[in-house]
């Protein structure tokens, strides 16, 4: 992807813009999904009172598990919608070597 | 949209481009679909393991947000070839 | 635009970058609609008690009138911002053939 | 933003690049204008057109949407500058 | 940045790609709050049932103060994660010339 | 995730990649907390500046959330590792 790679200065030779590519998109997968769960698990655990700046005993289990059961629930549904068959245009059959569904 | 007027070198590079958006559409789609659904039936974080309920909440939520989308995009092309056939009377 | 299109084994000779530029933003403005009308509507016409996984007949018939509501409150917006004049930097006035404000 | 240091071929890309921006800017706001409108305003979905109630509300919605962000610009604008002079003292 | 240059047309010589990406991050992060700004403080300040188009003088004298009161809420975290040091991987420390944190 | 696949040119350019993403997640985390804090602290537009307890709260959201992230990021990559893991066998 040539977002970054300026062709001056840049180590030439041989670098697959299709791999550096792929990669850019399963850290902005890995990334928006990291994200997602620090905003939901924040909802679900955190008191807004901030009555202190530390993490409660509650809340740090509570985070535990919702990070846990997060992952849990991302599982089932990238198995649903490989069930379900590709019919969000074949996007979910390409992804990659199936690992990102799976995160 | 109407691509007509690209000659066959542009129609070419946006036919990759768009499925690039493609493939980027769908796994926000993915990953925003489970936030929702997480968000609606998860609730009880006593365990980490998800409920039978939970699971079968998010399966419903899953199915049924995938079912809007569809039904959601399907009117929205509707909508879209109204407007086109509109603006070239 | 440069973002996409790869020196190397592109069909180069006579592309237009700025053609091409146009379109992907129109494509990520439609995108970006279709998004926010989902987003919208389910709010709107779904029930998030999820008992079961199909549309409900009256989920179905509030998706439809939602969809066809929020096409035409877009279009009121945009005539009235079209009048009130391109008060945004004159980003309106040039929104392409004018296409993109009325979708 | 301060862009004084740049030279002029520099100045020249920034200039392209914030209009470019901006546009994008604009239709961002635009549309995040509608769905707001649209969620506050449109509760009756018992039929697909516009209400008179419904639209009036839009209009009103929208103009003041567009009021507020003014407002907010030109404050936000203004202790942007403050900042600025701060910093030079 | 090559996302924007087009090699051809664009002015050449002397473009410093590094200054146009640091300036183009400086505007991407100022848009970002400036968004987040007209978001939150319409959130604290206008009213929602919309029964007229103007601003009324309690919702401006609103705007202003929130506005205010965001810029100092804004550095009095920045200082806070400039003293807590930078734990996010020094991107804090590395913020331009320290302009950015407090905007 | 895993560069081993990759050759030196490839990883140096990721590296780079790598650094430039972080410092806008990091950017964005940050506005976000800003955002996020003061939605829940402040709530007194009578005055427009800060009042002791509006920032002794602000103080408390941003080291809890700060803290949360951190324990989001050590599970996460916890499960990560454990996903590769059973990828592999």
């Amino acid at each position: 992807m040539s977002m970054f790679g300026r062709g001056s200065a840049a180590p030439s030779g041989n670098v697959n813009p299709e791999r550096i590519e792929m990669a850019i998109q399963e850290l902005d997968m890995v990334t928006d999904i990291f994200n997602r769960i620090v905003s939901t698990c924040h909802a679900k655990c955190i008191s807004t009172r901030y009555a202190e700046g530390d993490l409660t005993k509650g809340e740090s289990v509570c985070i535990d598990r919702c990070v846990a059961k997060f992952f849990e629930a991302n599982k089932k549904v990238g198995e649903r919608l490989q069930n379900v068959g590709a019919n969000a245009g074949g996007g979910g059959g390409g992804a990659g070597s199936g690992g990102v569904l799976g995160f | 949209m109407d691509f007509s007027g690209f000659n066959a070198a542009e129609q070419t590079q946006m036919t990759r481009i768009i499925e690039k958006k493609q493939m980027q559409d769908f796994m926000r789609m993915y990953s925003n679909l489970v936030e929702r659904c997480f968000t609606s039936c998860c609730n009880d974080f006593t365990s980490k393991a998800l409920s039978t309920k939970e699971e079968q909440c998010m399966m419903n939520c899953a199915d049924k947000f995938l079912k809007h989308s569809e039904r959601v995009g399907a009117r929205f092309a509707e909508q879209n070839a109204e407007i086109m056939n509109n603006q070239q009377k």
